[in-house]
């Protein structure tokens, strides 16, 4: 294979926003006032986007002819690299808008320090979703805030989603060889780079909100390794079935 | 009441009524009903097509459905802000939809059942639509004329894109030209009950017309409907399931059969295949949102009070 | 197609048991009590082992070598011939044990009447499978009477579920063109022929459960010709996922 | 104490304790807690395996794990019934596993990713377990011994259908093969743990075993588990990802690396991958089934109302 690391890195970045979409998608029609409806279909269409381009490019450097939709509809999840965090199911609102907070604060970190990758395609890429995700950041962090500081019930929610996620967000943070690899071409900045700016964020935003961040160290690992949760295997069940019940089709 | 008179004359000569300016209670109270009906059915249309989001075939079929129902739930919000013009809160309307009191697109009571019927829906559903709405860009009431001038736009977008599904499919496997045979079957009869019952059926129509509320019959939309459709079915070659479907060479239109109007009636009054389902989904998304609203109203009213206190330091 | 009427039959009560085992198995490990998790378990591999004995001898009638894996892993929605009250969600307790009770009350005479059956597969199967049922009827009618008539809360959930479920009871009764030539050549009985005695039973224990029939006269229909509720596309995504995804395997 | 040494003398003579008799507290709760230890074992055993019954690959294989689920719900109730025998109720048990206070094999943290992991759990797990239980049929307890000649029996019909399941993926296609390689490298490990630790960190070993509540250490029953376990996987031509493991002529046994005891600490304190999960699943079917056995026990009591005074008419 050409390139094994930058494959790998974008299937990784790639299937986070492929998953992440799906999640939010679900959403669509159910959300709790008509203008969440609108920007969680937003929000999903836009991580929609990125996966397209993310996972066009992923087959490229593969360089075996495979498609974006190859690669979102005939992998199984053990082939799957995004990150657990993304993958968890969104339960009520709260649990949807802290995942999606505890997310875009690293993703907008992330893209803006693939902007400066060595790899041109990443670093366009890059630069394109930014403008969105600046715009996801902004929202998701006013939602917790306002939610977190809203009624008691609205903070009970949020503080438990906080804590049912918390163990999901260290692995957004830890290097394997394949991070140091592209970290050393300067392709990729290494994870645990990201860890202190995005901590001071989300403590910033957390005690905004009046939340308290977990004390609890735990981190669950695997997604970056194919390693996932047994919500996966279902989420890929129902993504995919249409494609893979017609071989071949062109749609 | 010259009033009335002098309110019909300005009707009459092609005026724009506002918000503010004085029309009679019945004029208000049909375009709060049918307004408020219009902004339901986008949103109660999300449902059958958000079915669909989480299996669609490809992620660009998957971006543009995102999109549609997007802009759906974007139609819904220009509606209710058009409505809420005439003095009805967005609140009290979903608490008529929610009760059952208001009525949404009888169409959107019927399953999507497979990815083709996202093809019939954008063709033949948001067809019937435009068919509907292009009219009402010239009525009389001016915030509902201006959001159909931007509503129609891109519905007359979602249209294309749900015939580019089909094509797609007619031209694909046999289990896909199979499958968009099926939508067709299953939507051509619940879309050309779209335009409502038949003229001699139908209540409200004639103030409504001298309102340029309403600009056609029921009927005469129906007809344009199947003129326009007909020939698009040919060119996919799907077969429109009406064996009295043909053309009239001397009417220069299709005459076409009767539809189940007995389905109709059931469908309206609650016994539909998906009646339940889609009304259930809505208040529940209602329900389980009130701690969000209300979380919501609690911060603003928090803040305000800050921002109050800070300002008397 | 050497007997396609009775193949269309022998799809519409294999898919129905397959169906309806599917709904039942998904309590497993989830039951209200130790007892519930064991007899629906045993209920689910019950309507499993009958599905494999119909949707089996479907596949010797049609005479094309597919076999109960085929027809059960590789049709769409459309293909599926069963009832559509057997794919309505479990939603709670209630109205899974109600879907059964409606369900077993009409399964043990339709199985009666096929021991009759002039084809002598059918009436073997038929034969075997009735003991079984025959014991969920006894199990599925105590629990509707015991929790009819039990607490406020509990005759509360199951007269909902009585009430939601009926439109769903009229599509068993109905006779179509297929049922009529298999009734002429003695194969079937009318599905109509059993609705009296149908709604003797159930109203009698409708009434000993202290809960109410429905007045709504209202039907849904389509199962049995391939037009489905919206819920069995992710059934069988869910179902259908592990076989689709690696065609030709054997297991 | 001579009731104690009594005791003792019976337990030596390999006489069976009953319910009834005498016995020391420490007999009795080490009991309970081993009991209903594994009886909860059973319970959330259920769990990673009714993941995959709607997606088993085949309706025969579907049945055949229904029948192993519903088995293993059946040794829950054998268990909590001999659990019981020593004076706690089964609701007291649950109460205990739902407040976290008892435990459960921390091998049911583990999730199950593909069908290959019901091969995995069947032969490996059951395998594992088997040879934990094996000894307990001769059991110093009556009850407990019963019902672990009854379980055995089961699990080591379970333990070859899981066998059975990884010999047909490792006959099969390229990507079942890797399916059944994936398993094996995640469910060895945890597997070796399932004995518990090294003999040097393992409390309540000494006085167990006195009592015949225990018969091997867990390090012997690791090492069995090994010797037994490595040769089939050499049949499957699966390789166990240990690369320390290799033949000791001179022992005539297996020698192999250390199991991550950090790991196996984490997941018993409750960071496994699914201890939020598999707890949370079980407490959730408790509470929703509140209401269902309030029902049933508010007709139960009825019913002898209305037989005792349809006694005294």
């Amino acid at each position: 294979m050409a390139d094994k690391a930058l494959f790998e890195f974008l299937t990784r970045i790639g299937d986070t926003t492929l998953v992440l979409g799906h999640r939010v998608s679900e959403w669509c029609g159910h959300a709790p006032a008509l203008e969440e409806d609108i920007a969680l279909a937003n929000t999903a269409l836009d991580l929609i986007g990125h996966t397209r381009m993310w996972l066009s490019r992923a087959g490229e450097v593969e360089g075996k002819g495979r498609t974006e939709d190859d690669l979102a509809f005939l992998r199984e999840a053990h082939e799957f690299r995004n990150y657990l965090l993304v993958e968890r199911p969104n339960e009520d609102f709260a649990v949807t808008i802290t995942r999606q907070f505890l997310f875009d604060a690293w993703h907008r970190l992330m893209l803006i320090s693939l902007q400066e990758s060595s790899d041109q395609r990443v670093s366009e890429i890059a630069e394109k979703a930014s403008k969105e995700v600046a715009y996801h950041v902004e929202r998701s962090t006013d939602l917790v805030v306002r939610l977190g500081d809203g009624t008691e019930e609205s903070h009970r929610r949020m503080q438990h989603a906080v804590d049912i996620l918390w163990p999901y967000t260290g692995e957004l943070f830890t290097d394997d060889e394949t991070d140091r690899e592209l970290s050393d071409r300067g392709i990729i900045p290494l994870p645990s780079s990201l860890e202190g700016e995005w901590k001071t964020h989300v403590d910033g935003v957390l005690s905004a909100a009046t939340l308290v961040r977990p004390e609890r160290e735990y981190a669950h690992k695997g997604g970056k390794a194919g390693v996932h949760t047994e919500h996966l295997g279902f989420l890929l069940a129902e993504m995919q079935v249409t494609h893979r019940a017609h071989p071949g089709a062109t749609w | 009441d010259p009033q009335e008179r002098a309110f019909q004359g300005r009707i009459d000569r092609g005026e724009k009524i506002e918000p503010k300016e004085w029309m009679p209670e019945g004029y208000r109270k049909t375009l709060i009903r049918q307004i408020s009906q219009h902004a339901h059915s986008e949103i109660v249309g999300q449902l059958p097509e958000g079915n669909w989001i989480t299996r669609a075939p490809t992620l660009e079929r998957k971006a543009i459905l995102l999109a549609k129902v997007q802009d759906e739930a974007g139609h819904g919000l220009y509606l209710y802000c058009a409505a809420e013009t005439l003095g009805i809160s967005r609140d009290e309307m979903f608490e008529q939809l929610h009760s059952g009191r208001a009525k949404y697109s009888s169409i959107f009571n019927y399953p999507t059942l497979s990815w083709a019927d996202i093809g019939a829906i954008g063709w033949l559903v948001d067809g019937a639509a435009i068919m509907n709405q292009v009219p009402l860009q010239r009525c009389s009431f001016g915030p509902y004329s201006r959001a159909m001038i931007r509503i129609c736009k891109e519905e007359s977008f979602h249209q294309r894109q749900g015939f580019d599904i089909m094509m797609k499919l007619c031209k694909g496997t046999e289990a896909q030209q199979k499958m968009a045979q099926d939508a067709l079957e299953r939507w051509w009869w619940p879309s050309l009950m779209m335009f409502g019952p038949a003229d001699g059926d139908s209540v409200h129509s004639a103030q409504s017309m001298a309102w340029k509320i309403k600009q056609d019959t029921n009927d005469e939309l129906r007809q344009k409907f199947v003129d326009q459709t007909v020939p698009q079915a040919d060119f996919l070659d799907l077969k429109v399931p009406d064996p009295d479907l043909k053309w009239n060479q001397e009417r220069g239109s299709y005459d076409f059969g009767e539809p189940d109007w007995d389905e109709f009636f059931q469908v309206i009054s609650g016994n539909g295949p998906c009646n339940e389902e889609r009304l259930g989904a809505r208040v529940k998304a209602w329900d389980d949102g009130a701690w969000v609203r209300e979380g919501l109203m609690a911060h603003a009213r928090k803040h305000a009070r800050r921002t109050t206190l800070a300002a008397a330091e």
